[in-house]
């Protein structure tokens, strides 16, 4: 199989992830699509590494997914802290700031 | 005996720093220094004069450079003096007639708190005056001719708390300015066509000029001679002057100041003569000038009006004299010098007159003075007849002098300036009279006033009489003297030039003539004001005595001409600053403010919106970057 | 940081490797050691957390703080010395970590201002007393529910979130690379690395716990957003190059390196080169601030705690511009052709965008916030002046620019009332008369923001600016001089205000800080006017450490 | 190196503000005389380098030259032509009466204050004294940068005064004035910022021309005018012409020149007297003198290609200025729109590009700064006395305090410029010099003349001739130290409009260097050059 249709696919995922970070407003979904959108470069990283021939794209992906385990544990912490707080986890609520 | 000019000029100087700045420990004193320094100005000059008697004609010039005032690039000024006939004439009558006014106002101004002051102004008057005829250049010149617009303007504001008095001042001050801004655009043009300003260079380089700049300077000469003497268009302030105490009318609006444009016109004879169409626009001024003034005093009731009037018209007869070129400025100088002397008296009789009648002007509440003031009577009368013409009188031999000039001019243009000088001769013998018959004959008119104080006529002071007497000696034998053996002549033609005048038909026909005018002027008075009673309300009358009440509606015109529009053009701008100019700049900070709070509400606080943008940016950052290249 | 470059070979050819060969990575750790410092403070933190008492928490961790950054700047200074930002400048750590001149000097200059950044953090003189004790600008619990009983107890307790020192110590480790990055994963890594704490640090105000909290998530969404770009763009510059190593890529840019002429669809290929770039410029822009990616910036000002929002402003605009700049004249030079266009209407956009929004803001905070974006993008103009002057003038300007704010915000955490600082505009009227030096030292601050001469906003603006003229850029000079006067327009709004209002009756009043941070703003004064007056020392230094390493 | 004398002259009203400053708040006392005292101490400094400056020897002297921001092509290069250092002691001069004349407008109203640390008297003096070294500092620089560092840094402590310290008198309200002055001072500032932010922008231009062309960046205004001399430096047509209009709109602005004028009314009438002083005497002057020193010399080619819309605007400047300053209800707006119109026979001197229209020009910036100065004092006294700056609050003034009006109407008369008045002097020969190369403008301008008596007189007579008003009953006459403030510069108008030799004998050097760097000479007269 062509590996360009893992990039295909890899850009599709990003596009979701992006596309479900504008749309959902429940805080913690929000974040899962930022999750997908790092997992599809994630995608695109080892896509690359198999086309070029070498294992810098794996390695990288590893890197990646201990970034965002990192990531999700201060996520969800925030988000976690400000749900207890308002009792809502949807990211419209919180428009405090504005202007 | 050069150094002695600078003195002419620092001794009033000199009064006046004292006596403006000397404080009220001076208040005791302050008259008598600034009589005794202008007195002493006086013998200056009279022994500058003897001293020039004693020299030839072509010698008798002398110069005397002070400092160098200006000096930048080839513009230099200096501070310098040039005594010649022309400024000694001048110098003697200003320091003369000025030091006589100083001794009167001792007595006139007894009464006034602020008489110290009053003598610094005139002292201030005598400095700048000498200064503008002393002068050897026409910067200097202008520094005087603008100096005793400033004391002209204090005196007649010298009484500032009545609006009438501050009004008038100003009105001098900026009437004079427009006329000043001519003298120097002339300056100017002088500079840059020869380079310099002094007298001597200017007035011996014209030859080498364009007749187009010559009538430029020319002309704007003129203006300036208009806003100083009066002259029409620029006549309107005289009228209004006279608010000023009456020793300051006699002196500064009769005898010397107004004449300054006449001296103008003949110190620069040289221009005018290469420039034709600058001089027949003089002469156009100055017998517009000779007959309004005549009309307009016919008409006034206020005694010193009427006399600003005349003065009026007889400047015009000298601004005319001068703008006939050699034939007449010897004549404008000497009618100038005569009128000095008739004119100072007549008014200073009417400050007599109105020092005896509790400060009233209205020569309609006079009459029958001639038993209650006997000298002031007999002084006010020589003057009288002095200005009149009377035959032997000094009047009739500098004023027909000048109407012979103008007949003498040729063609169309003689007749018509002839014409004009006899009817202003015939006009000036009626309003004369007027005056004479108003303010001395008749009944008594008198009532009380306002507060019930009837007035009680008496003779003035000695201080004031003796200066009348004296001047009253002048106008009538000064022509006499000043004709004898053509003295004034002999004693001018080497600085003013001089051509024999002669009148198409004769100087004999000319004299009778101005003769047969003058009668009719007085019989036609005495018919109106001397065979019946004189009404002490004015009566309705013609629409002409009606306008020339007003001043021929000079100031109406100036008012709709000048006044309103200004007015408005005024308020306009200052709409259109606040508005217009400062409102651009206040509409762009308005603008950039509204644009903020426009843009401040893309900020709406959803984190969703934010991220919106985020991509949406991210989007054009792509495709700009992939346009760049044209990948896309 | 893991060897990810030259150890790599084809994995088809991997296995003949003898499995006790393995080459151990050689990481000079002397030249690291700024870096290593930091974090191992930053470690040793943590389990001072653990194991100290709650009651020498605070001065433990404050002490070890101060000494920490003292050491790693002394470090910085040593290695500045012996020549590693000139001549001896290179790639350390496997090709991962550049030590070169712009890279000292950044790290300099963020090690200053998080030490200053320590000080204001430990202040706690300026809110009342909370049962006999001091505290500072942190909650008391974190976790807890703003206003619950919980929460009282805790301040009852006298809890403090020390824990903000080790979070602030892992930022600034993670800052001090994130410049340095040589390559496209350490930079991803630094870049989490700053972030994550700083989204933690926003979160923790004592005051409106709820703005706070609103911050925290705000930041963390749009960071984790951004960073996704980031990452993804990284990716495809891995697919166009085969490498994510700075000097890699660029040979592969200007043509140096051949690549596997099989590949030629797919690597090389400049769209991927091209939209890769971009979204990593995304992400780094995002950290700068720089318009359309500012929109996190007003709310996570305004919404975190003053001392971090300073710190923040100051320390993040330095790391990111830092690594804008190494990413754009280390591995897109040959690119700028096509990146200076859109950088200039990025730099114009944020220039104006910043200014004028600005313009009717009401609240200090927020008003700062503006202003930094704007000065982001007078920033922006010295970057894209590609020249040697640009690189020295945007260093210069980091650094002068830092201090200011961080001094800004430092006074802002002085003027309180009841509800704890008093940011709201009106709230400052009068504030001249009240505490005539205070407001004195924000004019001071303000009129250094608007560029007046003889302070140092004035010095960097003039640098940038002429290095932007000189690089050909003369409209953005135009553009910059418009949205200064714009800009001016609202400093001196606060000045005005300051100065000639009256002050009101029921005004806030000014806390007596401690000398932490008082030695914080005296540190923005200082350097304000020193680079105001005499900049030569600074801007020599900037030149000398102008040059990057390939 | 000699002795600093420059530096030392800018260097002690600086020390002077400082010191001032720091005096404790109960001793306000003690900072009027220090700052008096500190301010005639630098008067005799000028007033030293007004002596040693030599008219026939180096065109600028009592150098100083000191590397500062070498990366920046930036030196401590401090000069003085002829021109210079006459305005340098208008400054020295002016600012000893300024302070006086002051002496009791930042008195506090009530010594109830709740901070202790609270010196607004201190701060007025102090201000005062560092808007001097400012300025002073401006007129020595001969490096580009270095001027503009001061002429901009100058616009915090001018910004202060005007918003802190303003006008006590006031029809409508503490709170409206509180407003007004603090939209004035806002306006000052914003206007000129703008203008030295624009300027900005040249200046960095010029930077990179010069750094493009010389190799190394410079704004030493020697180094430039040589290497432009030895045509090593050949700016194109566009580049001159940008950065002279950079340059001069900022100076445009400070001078101020229609249209950019309206913050000046704003201004001088919201601040005290004494400030506003400061503003059009003093710092105002900056702007007309660095369009002689750096517009002409930096871009005579531009300056000559802009020259008729600069002229045109000028004319503009007198005659809107003197009709709007006819049409004030305001005592200080309409001192403020006369400024205007002199501002704008200054710039048409400048530009007339004739060593009468430059060197009128300079003596104009000098004696326009003394006649304001006592006009505008005098009027601060009046004001002071009765609370009003409106003209018909007045009226028959001369009555009760006649030595107030008699040196009011000399101020006047000196700002219509009557022969024997310093003013008179340069103003003729600006116009004289303006004549002889552009007589229509020459004739236009002359209205100007017309105008002045116009709204002097007015003003006079509304407030000081007429029946006295009751609120005007009573009213003090000068006291003696408000005499000792007027005393002076009237003797100085006088002797300045008598003998002004000592003045010409320095400019006119300075004026013909600049004539020769724009490659102009004076044009010759008609008759001379017929022949």
């Amino acid at each position: 199989m062509n590996p360009v249709n893992y990039l295909y696919l890899s850009a599709l995922l990003f596009t979701i992830g992006a596309a479900g970070v504008l749309i959902r407003r429940n805080a913690i979904i929000v974040f899962m699509c930022v999750e997908l959108m790092l997992n599809a470069a994630n995608l695109a990283f080892v896509t690359f590494s198999r086309m070029h021939g070498n294992l810098d794209g794996q390695i990288i992906a590893f890197f990646t997914m201990v970034v965002a385990a990192a990531e999700v544990v201060v996520g969800l912490a925030i988000i976690v802290t400000i749900f207890r707080s308002r009792h809502s986890a949807s990211v419209d609520d919180a428009s405090l700031m504005k202007l | 005996m050069d150094y002695l000019i600078g003195w002419l000029v620092l001794l009033p100087l000199l009064g006046a720093g004292v006596l403006l700045t000397g404080g009220r420990r001076l208040d005791r004193t302050g008259h008598w220094i600034g009589t005794v320094l202008a007195g002493s100005s006086f013998v200056v000059a009279a022994v500058l004069f003897f001293d020039m008697l004693g020299r030839s004609g072509e010698d008798r010039a002398l110069h005397s450079t002070a400092f160098t005032w200006i000096s930048v690039g080839s513009f230099k000024a200096d501070v310098a003096f040039q005594l010649d006939q022309l400024s000694m004439t001048f110098a003697l009558l200003i320091t003369g007639v000025g030091t006589l006014i100083h001794i009167y106002s001792i007595g006139y101004m007894e009464h006034d708190e602020r008489r110290r002051r009053f003598f610094g102004y005139l002292n201030l008057f005598l400095a700048a005056m000498l200064l503008l005829v002393l002068a050897d250049n026409y910067l200097l010149l202008y520094v005087g001719w603008e100096g005793v617009g400033l004391a002209s303007y204090l005196l007649i504001g010298f009484w500032q708390h009545k609006p009438s008095a501050a009004t008038a001042a100003k009105k001098a001050f900026i009437v004079n300015r427009v006329g000043d801004v001519g003298l120097s655009i002339a300056i100017m043009l002088m500079f840059t066509t020869f380079g310099t300003f002094t007298f001597g260079p200017v007035l011996g380089a014209v030859d080498g000029a364009g007749e187009g700049v010559l009538t430029g300077i020319g002309l704007m000469l003129l203006l300036a001679a208009c806003g100083k003497s009066a002259q029409v268009p620029l006549q309107s302030w005289l009228g209004d002057a006279m608010e000023g105490p009456t020793p300051v009318s006699a002196l500064i609006h009769a005898a010397t100041m107004v004449t300054a444009g006449v001296y103008l016109i003949t110190r620069s004879g040289a221009i005018f003569d290469a420039a034709p169409t600058a001089q027949v626009a003089v002469v156009t001024v100055g017998a517009v000038t000779l007959l309004f003034g005549a009309i307009v005093g016919c008409a006034k009731d206020d005694i010193k009006k009427a006399l600003a009037g005349s003065t009026m018209s007889q400047i015009g007869y000298m601004v005319m004299a001068a703008g006939l070129g050699p034939i007449g400025y010897v004549f404008a100088i000497m009618h100038l010098v005569t009128h000095g002397f008739f004119k100072a008296g007549l008014f200073l009789g009417a400050g007599s007159v109105m020092h005896g009648m509790n400060d009233e002007v209205d020569m309609r509440k006079y009459g029958a003075l001639r038993k209650y003031m006997p000298v002031t009577f007999v002084t006010f009368g020589l003057g009288y007849l002095a200005i009149i013409g009377f035959p032997g009188l000094s009047g009739f031999f500098s004023k027909d002098k000048i109407i012979e000039a103008a007949f003498a001019k040729g063609g169309t243009e003689g007749w018509i300036l002839g014409g004009a000088a006899l009817l202003g001769a015939g006009i000036t013998a009626f309003y004369m009279t007027r005056v004479m018959l108003m303010t001395f004959f008749g009944e008594k008119r008198w009532e009380p006033d306002a507060e019930g104080h009837e007035p009680h006529p008496h003779e003035s002071p000695k201080s004031m009489t003796i200066p009348m007497v004296v001047l009253a000696f002048g106008s009538v034998f000064a022509g006499f003297l000043f004709s004898w053996n053509e003295a004034f002549v002999k004693w001018l033609e080497p600085v003013t030039s001089f051509e024999e005048a002669h009148p198409p038909m004769g100087a004999a026909a000319v004299t009778g003539a101005t003769m047969v005018v003058m009668l009719l002027g007085v019989g036609l008075a005495w018919a109106m004001y001397g065979r019946r009673p004189v009404p002490s309300v004015a009566p309705r009358a013609s629409w002409l005595t009606r306008a020339a009440r007003r001043d021929l509606l000079q100031d109406d015109f100036n008012h709709v001409a000048l006044v309103l529009p200004g007015e408005y053009l005024t308020r306009g701008l200052v709409y259109v600053d606040h508005k217009g100019v400062d409102g651009v700049v206040n509409g762009t900070a308005a603008a950039v403010g509204g644009l903020s709070g426009r843009m401040r509400r893309l900020q709406n606080g959803y984190v969703r919106s934010y991220a919106v943008s985020m991509l949406a940016g991210t989007a054009v950052l792509v495709a700009a970057t992939l346009l760049m290249r044209g990948v896309a | 940081m893991s060897s990810t470059v030259a150890v790599h070979s084809l994995w088809t050819t991997a296995a003949p490797l003898a499995a006790d060969k393995i080459n151990a990575p050689k990481i000079e750790y002397a030249q690291l050691a700024p870096v290593l410092i930091v974090f191992g403070v930053a470690i040793l933190g943590i389990l001072l957390e653990a194991f100290l008492p709650r009651r020498f928490r605070y001065t433990g961790q404050v002490g070890l703080a101060v000494v920490g950054m003292a050491a790693a700047f002394a470090a910085v200074v040593a290695l500045a010395a012996g020549g590693y930002a000139t001549t001896k400048a290179h790639i350390a750590a496997m090709g991962a970590v550049a030590v070169d001149g712009p890279a000292l000097f950044l790290q300099g200059t963020i090690l200053l201002v998080g030490m200053v950044g320590v000080f204001t953090f430990a202040e706690r003189r300026l809110d009342p007393k909370a049962h006999g004790r001091h505290v500072d600008s942190f909650a008391a619990q974190g976790s807890a529910v703003p206003g619950s009983d919980q929460e009282k107890d805790a301040v009852r307790a006298g809890f403090t979130t020390t824990e903000v020192f080790p979070l602030l110590m892992f930022a600034i480790g993670g800052m001090l690379i994130f410049p340095a990055a040589n390559d496209l994963l350490t930079l991803f890594v630094a870049l989490e690395v700053f972030s994550l704490p700083l989204y933690l640090l926003c979160a923790l105000a004592r005051r409106r716990r709820l703005m706070s909290q609103e911050a925290a998530v705000k930041y963390f969404l749009l960071g984790a957003f951004s960073s996704a770009f980031l990452l993804f763009g990284i990716a495809l510059l891995y697919g166009y190059a085969g490498t994510v190593s700075y000097s890699g890529i660029a040979s592969v840019v200007d043509g140096t390196a051949k690549l596997n002429p099989a590949l030629a669809d797919s690597a090389g290929n400049d769209a991927l080169l091209l939209i890769g770039a971009a979204l990593v410029g995304m992400g780094l822009l995002f950290k700068v601030g720089a318009v359309p990616f500012h929109m996190w910036t007003p709310d996570v000002y305004e919404g975190a705690p003053t001392p971090v929002t300073g710190f923040m402003a100051a320390a993040t605009k330095v790391a990111a511009f830092g690594a804008l700049l190494r990413l754009l004249y280390v591995v897109l030079p040959e690119l700028r052709w096509d990146w200076r266009p859109v950088l200039w209407g990025v730099a114009i956009l944020t220039m104006l965008v910043g200014a004028i929004v600005a313009v009717t803001q009401t609240d200090v905070k927020r008003l700062l916030a503006y202003s930094s974006i704007a000065h982001a993008g007078f920033i922006l103009a010295g970057v894209i002046a590609t020249t040697p002057e640009g690189v020295s003038s945007v260093l210069f300007y980091l650094a002068a620019y830092s201090f200011v704010t961080l001094g800004a915000f430092a006074v802002v955490t002085l003027v309180r009332d009841a509800g704890g600082e008093a940011t709201h505009l009106s709230r400052w009227a009068g504030l001249g008369r009240r505490s005539p030096l205070v407001a004195a030292v924000f004019a001071i601050f303000l009129l250094a923001f608007a560029g007046i001469p003889l302070t140092s906003g004035f010095a960097g603006k003039f640098a940038v600016f002429s290095a932007a003229a000189q690089g050909g850029a003369m409209p953005l000079v135009i553009v910059g001089v418009i949205s200064s006067a714009i800009a001016a327009f609202f400093y001196i709004r606060v000045i005005v205000l300051m100065f000639f209002s009256e002050p009101k009756a029921d005004g806030p009043t000014v806390a007596v800080p401690s000398p932490l941070t008082s030695t914080a703003i005296a540190v923005g004064v200082a350097v304000t006017l020193v680079l105001g007056v005499a900049p030569q020392y600074f801007l020599d230094l900037a030149n000398q450490a102008g040059v990057f390493v390939r | 190196m000699s002795f600093p004398l420059l530096t030392l002259t800018a260097g002690l009203p600086a020390l002077g503000a400082i010191a001032t400053a720091a005096v404790p708040a109960a001793r306000r006392g003690a900072a009027k005389w220090l700052a008096l005292v500190v301010s005639l101490a630098t008067l005799v400094l000028a007033a030293i380098a007004f002596v040693r400056f030599d008219p026939g020897g180096a065109r600028y002297q009592l150098t100083e030259s000191h590397a500062w921001i070498a990366d920046f092509g930036v030196r401590y290069e401090l000069g003085v032509d002829g021109i210079a250092v006459a305005l340098i002691g208008l400054t020295a001069l002016l600012v000893p009466f300024v302070i006086a004349a002051g002496w009791h407008d930042a008195d506090p109203l009530e010594e109830k204050n709740p901070n202790r640390r609270w010196r607004p008297t201190q701060g007025f003096f102090a201000l005062i004294l560092l808007v001097e070294a400012m300025v002073i500092i401006s007129f020595e620089a001969t490096d580009v940068f270095l001027f503009y560092i001061f002429f901009e840094a100058m616009l915090i402590p001018m910004y202060f005064l005007i918003g802190g310290f303003g006008d006590r008198a006031h029809e409508h309200g503490e709170e409206e004035a509180a407003r007004q002055r603090s939209y004035a001072a806002v306006k000052f500032l914003l206007y000129n910022l703008a203008g030295g932010l624009i300027m900005l922008a040249a200046v960095i231009g010029l930077y990179a021309v010069t750094a493009d062309q010389l190799g190394q960046g410079t704004f030493s205004l020697q180094e430039i005018l040589q290497a432009r001399a030895a045509g090593e430096l050949d700016m194109s047509t566009t580049a001159e012409r940008a950065l002279f209009l950079g340059f001069f709109f900022a100076f445009a602005v400070k001078a101020p020149l229609f249209p950019l004028h309206t913050w000046l009314p704003n201004a001088m009438g919201e601040a005290t007297a004494p400030v506003a002083v400061l503003i059009t005497a003093v710092v105002d002057k900056v702007g007309t003198f660095a369009m002689l020193r750096f517009c002409l010399q930096l871009f005579p080619e531009a300056s000559k290609w802009a020259t008729p819309a600069i002229l045109v605007l000028a004319l503009i400047s007198i005659v809107y200025g003197a009709l709007l300053a006819v049409g004030q209800r305001d005592i200080k707006r309409l001192i403020a729109y006369a400024s205007i119109s002199h501002f704008g026979f200054i710039i048409l001197g400048i530009f007339a590009m004739t060593s009468q229209g430059q060197g009128g020009a300079t003596l104009y910036m000098v004696n326009h700064g003394i006649s304001t100065a006592a006009l505008m004092l005098v009027a601060g006294f009046l004001i002071s006395r009765r609370g009003s700056r409106l003209i018909a609050s007045y009226g028959g003034v001369q009555k009760v305090a006649p030595v107030l009006a008699g040196t009011f109407l000399i101020g006047g008369l000196a700002t219509l410029s009557l022969p024997g008045l310093a003013p008179f002097v340069s103003e003729f020969l600006v116009l004289v010099g303006t004549f002889s190369r552009y007589p229509a403008v020459g004739i236009i301008a002359t209205t100007g003349i017309v105008l002045a008596a116009l709204y002097v007189l007015v003003l006079y007579q509304r407030t000081m001739t007429g029946p006295v008003k009751a609120e005007v009953q009573g009213m003090p006459d000068l006291k003696v130290r408000e005499l000792a403030v007027v005393a002076p510069l009237i003797a100085l108008l006088i002797v300045l409009g008598v003998y002004p030799k000592p003045l010409t004998d320095v400019v006119n050097p300075a004026v013909q260097q600049t004539l020769s760097d724009v490659h102009k000479t004076d044009p010759k007269p008609a008759l001379e050059a017929s022949k």
